[in-house]
């Protein structure tokens, strides 16, 4: 067990610091609209041409091929840094990305590659639907081959940015008689003919998804990942793809809050108006076993990036992180709010949202999997508990 | 004799009650695309229902119920998501009545001068001058506001006196104003004798209760039709165990209002005690069902075209009036524990 | 809605206060061995002697026929003059003696009711085993009928007070081929040839159950209460006799347990080691919620029983008490072993035994029903949702 | 590099552990009818087998490990729910070192002079003179005691010099002494430098650890075997989900000991931030994890004939020393957060 960093590891974390302060944008990122999508670009180029784009995706691809430990520390700076939300890249770069590298053809990873990491092309990801949430293999968004295309009719929702995305990492039922093996991925353009957007207003008052509807789209075939039919083991393929180190620069950002919020708790008057909130035992509690459980959960991602340094097979680790990772930002949220007792009605009463980040910390323990099939999961394939009949 | 269930009259007051919100304020007018009309417009007709005159004596031109019948009132305006407001008219109306200003009380009664309530932001001095911060709710042409502290002192204010500085509001189709008052005379003030902070504990308790009940519903009707796996989600023990859970708070809650509503009819002494438990539960236990309810949801339930979220943030605005539940616990902790039951 | 007492109710009040307070033990009741059981039997005795033995049972065999109203004053007061745990008779007075009046034959009753109240005779229930425990219709302790006998073999568990109990209300399997339809509620007798009681030591220290084996013991068929292969109807039937009153009494024990705790905050140092446990927010935080809750417990107990007054079929808000109850008497009893710091490993610190009160509350979601069943009842039966596949 | 799962090396030693433990203090020891030998009797062998001067240098005749491999001994000694006492020994070795007493810390850590531990109830004063009430655990045959306070002072007293109280004792398999010290001179004092605190947490917190695996592995075990309803009640969302909680409550604190153990070897500035943490994470979570497996286990579980409820009792044992969980919140918060990394 270690945790020093070697002479190179240092050099390496004082360049990228050094870079990362220097070029993280100082404006804050956009909420929403074309200066959100301009911002994103913008700084995916600013990485590009300084060669710190791709940094998971190997050098042969135009990545920057770093190591498991650079990736770490890359991405510990990066929070420190304030660096903002990958936003529209985050599917492109973590996801659709490696999916072609994984099991692209020559011509797809030729054509789409090199504009991800250009800043050019944002992806997003249509795998959900209105009556697949949890049960993603029960899809039902439709593809019939006719010639050399694929015609796609259906709805996918809960697509975050699809709005501001190029491309697609497309689910399609290919055939309606299998479950999982009538699954086909597709390269979906969103300007195709037939393609419809619809955002969809979340509790925290910003369209963090979308519903997009496909009426007779036409996808060459020659789009399709893999082959036909063969989808859903083309989406499982990249599941191991992410070794658990894009997830520390959120959980610093966790770490920052609770930091922030202690220091607040030191200068803001407890439930009673009187005494400084730290003094108020029960926020005491609240705020030290939160400072102990982003702790942890630091500890739990080191512990999932030693395992990918060890070249060992990914377990289901990344959903205990998964689900530990939201559900303790809901306390630390939770937190907040009722730190800010009655000003927490007021949105701008703080200069960090909290009211904000509080309605939507809500939402993690569903989007993105709820808690509920995480701890199926857990249960099942890490405990090897039997499934209910 | 105790009997904890509502009585056949009390029923048709709740059904009629229920009659009307269903049509002129249903839930749905709180969507984005909802018709929402200002509250003022509605208060003329809230006051002509007698929603604001249910405590006063016959005498004072009020309905001659008791703190029972109002806060089953309430219950049915918390399950709807009321504005806070219309607890201000009806504590306003007592303290109007209390204070000797009988036509102001006669005309917040009728809902002719309707009544926004200022929530207190920190400590305040509430008395012949009221002095500090609050914040007001859906304030748009409310004439009249009512100012409460922690231990009873209540008043009635004009908010044209005010100047009121516009705020982002949390909460979807409320919206939300601050003052400042330095030294202001009330044009009418009520003491602890009246009680106006256990009224306000009590209904809004009630209004807590009633959100306890609704996302109990509103999430097990939506487990008995979402369907996923081949069956529907509240088969799940997941999801029937947070279904139950909800139920379980909703009927622990529901029950206590009760109970202490005949305690602050009867005058008894431990209305305060019972009122100050109830609105502390009522919150705790709101605030979980509300979240628990988007939870069951799934993605639905976080988006603005299902109604699950404006219970959590309407919980937290219940829970905010008069202090927060911190601060209700040690009120609570600061009442003597009730004692036995006379004997004859 | 009401909750004043009528004069009548208040003279009836006065009485019984009087009474309770003159006539309740002075003596702790022993937690054990015969001194308990003597114990029982005498106040068991006192009660009779005094016109006020069972309480619920109608005049007619030989009960007090209290109206529900006055057994709620009965047991409220019984708890405020410190009444002793029924115990040994327990099951004998609030579940055999009424299965007996709603389903015994004249014979049994004129038998069997006389020597409960007159504290002559501790039942136990023979429900529960070792394969069947939240799922009490998979029983198999099997009866065969040989001449005018039931032969018994097989094991019983989780029997409070088996080895002081003459009687045993004994659930057997006497068709192996069907489920709900094949088992028989029949009168045991402890002393009979064959039965053998192994008591269960508990975590608590005490051995709050016992198992029972039983090896050819011949139980006369005239001890059959309803039919042969009735039994799950006839343990049903009972279900519904106790309407709420008497859970009054353990309600306003946890009351008293949370003013003791108030008080002792008051006095003893919080987790600083200077200020008062009182002043300690977290601590204050957890005191108020458990008032409040206490206070809720009440109140949907008068709720069940005013259902009862009504005449209502009383439904499943017996499962919401049962479950309210255990869980927050388990949280008033973690408060208290908190507040007691390192002193809660010393079982005689606090004259109340917090302690072991806390090391047995942590039964009580398990013993007599799990949290886990009754969610599913409660989910079931009181919302409808539906059974899973 | 970090890295922080086990090596080959520390592997090896964990399994060395687990294979004695096995067969010399197996969990039914703690049974009623189990072969509960005296622990002084197993002192010697522990000693033997190094457990008490894992951290000595060789130089002072101890193994030249870290607080690394100590804290995955103690993980598994907590696994078996050891004496608390073990903890006494490993840091009383390092008190008589540091004080210079090279004999005393020799025969601390072969085993041959057991050291128990002194745990303070209420406010106490370890110096030149010490004086304040002290839980005993398992004192008989013990002829040393180690006494700690919050803020890292240390000592060793005779137990033959204290008047021992016996009190009866919750906890199976566990006695217990109370003794009242008034200005008693030590056998041997260390102060802050040595960090005896921060080692009692981080030794703590890895048996804590310990308790949230063993109790996950018991639970999940048994959620595997039993069959309610014609299934294995693992199958049950119910006990599924709650199977799962124990598993994230045990992989967090798990690599949260390892994390901060790392920090304590190092004498990282973050190292008593973190073994503060894992000491008070792994408190709180122990004590779910063992009352949730005995609700797993349902009628079983809390009788003395399943191992369930040791995990309980002990867990509360655990915690307590060096002060409990709402203690530790406290000297969390005193603490400064972790700084950046270092570059070069």
């Amino acid at each position: 067990m270690n945790l020093d960093f070697t002479p190179d590891e240092r050099h390496f974390r004082a360049e990228v610091r050094d870079w990362l302060r220097t070029h993280v944008p100082k404006e804050t990122r956009p909420d929403d609209g074309p200066e959100m999508l301009a911002f994103d670009k913008a700084w995916q180029r600013r990485q590009f041409e300084a060669g710190w784009a791709g940094i998971a995706w190997p050098k042969e691809y135009g990545g920057a091929g770093l190591s498991l430990m650079q990736q770490l520390i890359w991405f510990e700076e990066y929070a420190l840094a304030g660096g903002p939300y990958l936003g529209c890249f985050f599917v492109a770069l973590s996801h659709a990305g490696p999916t072609l590298i994984a099991r692209g053809t020559d011509a797809q990873k030729a054509f789409y590659l090199p504009k991800i990491l250009a800043g050019e092309t944002p992806w997003c990801q249509g795998f959900s639907e209105p009556g697949s949430g949890s049960d993603l293999a029960s899809l039902r968004c439709r593809a019939v081959i006719e010639d050399d295309h694929l015609v796609v009719n259906g709805q996918k929702i809960w697509t975050s940015l699809a709005n501001w995305s190029k491309y697609q990492e497309l689910l399609v039922r290919t055939d309606p008689n299998s479950r999982y093996k009538g699954i086909t991925w597709v390269i979906g353009d969103m300007e195709l003919p037939g393609v419809t957007i619809r955002p969809i207003k979340c509790m925290h008052g910003a369209a963090d998804f979308c519903e997009v509807f496909y009426d007779d789209v036409r996808i060459p075939l020659k789009n399709v990942v893999g082959e036909v039919n063969d989808g859903w083991n083309v989406a499982m393929a990249t599941l191991g793809f992410e070794r658990g180190t894009a997830a520390l620069a959120e959980q610093i950002e966790m770490s920052r809050v609770v930091e922030d919020l202690i220091d607040l708790a030191h200068d803001r008057p407890g439930p009673d108006g009187l005494r400084p909130a730290i003094q108020d035992d029960e926020f005491a509690a609240r705020l030290a076993t939160l400072r102990a459980e982003v702790a942890a959960l630091r500890a739990m991602s080191y512990a999932a990036i030693s395992r990918g340094q060890r070249d060992l097979v990914p377990g289901a680790e990344g959903t205990l992180i998964a689900l530990y990772n939201t559900e303790t930002m809901q306390r630390i949220f939770r937190t907040a709010a009722d730190m800010m007792g009655p000003e927490m009605l007021d949105l701008e009463a703080s200069p960090s949202r909290w009211t904000s980040q509080y309605l939507r910390s809500v939402m993690q323990t569903i989007a993105g999997g709820t808690s509920e099939i995480r701890r199926n999961i857990i249960g099942e394939r890490v405990l090897g508990l039997p499934r209910g009949r | 004799m105790v009997d904890l269930l509502v009585s056949t009259e009390q029923q048709q007051i709740i059904d009629s009650v229920v009659d009307f919100l269903s049509v002129e304020l249903p839930l749905a007018r709180l969507r984005p695309d909802g018709n929402n009309r200002p509250d003022s417009a509605l208060w003329p007709i809230m006051g002509e229902l007698g929603w604001f005159m249910t405590s006063l004596t016959e005498a004072q031109g009020g309905l001659g119920l008791s703190a029972v019948e109002e806060a089953l009132l309430f219950r049915q305006l918390g399950r709807h998501l009321l504005t806070p407001n219309v607890l201000a008219s009806a504590i306003g109306a007592r303290v109007a009545a209390a204070a000797g200003v009988d036509e102001l009380a006669a005309a917040i009664a009728s809902g002719q001068q309707p009544v926004a309530l200022g929530n207190a932001v920190g400590r305040v001095s509430i008395g012949a001058r009221i002095s500090g911060r609050f914040h007001l709710f859906d304030a748009a042409g409310m004439p009249l506001l009512l100012l409460t502290d922690g231990v009873g002192n209540a008043a009635l204010v004009a908010t044209a006196s005010l100047s009121l500085l516009p705020r982002p509001s949390a909460v979807d189709a409320m919206s939300l104003h601050e003052a400042r008052l330095d030294a202001v005379a009330p044009l009418a003030l009520a003491g602890p004798d009246l009680g106006a902070h256990v009224t306000l504990r009590l209904l809004a308790a009630s209004m807590l209760a009633g959100v306890c009940e609704q996302t109990r519903d509103l999430a097990t009707d939506y487990a008995k039709l979402r369907v996923q796996f081949g069956q529907p989600i509240g088969a799940f023990q997941a999801i029937k165990h947070k279904c139950a859970d909800l139920a379980l708070r909703a009927d622990a809650v529901g029950h206590l209002v009760n109970f202490a509503s005949i305690r602050v009819a009867n005058r008894a002494e431990d209305a305060v005690f019972q009122a100050t438990a109830a609105k502390l539960l009522g919150a705790q236990y709101a605030l979980i069902n509300a979240k628990e309810t988007i939870q069951i949801h799934g993605g639905i339930g976080f988006t603005t075209e299902c109604d699950a979220h404006h219970f959590l943030k309407r919980a937290h605005v219940y829970d905010l009036i008069g202090g927060g539940y911190r601060q209700q616990q040690r009120f609570l902790l600061e009442e003597p524990a009730p004692g036995e039951e006379p004997v004859a």
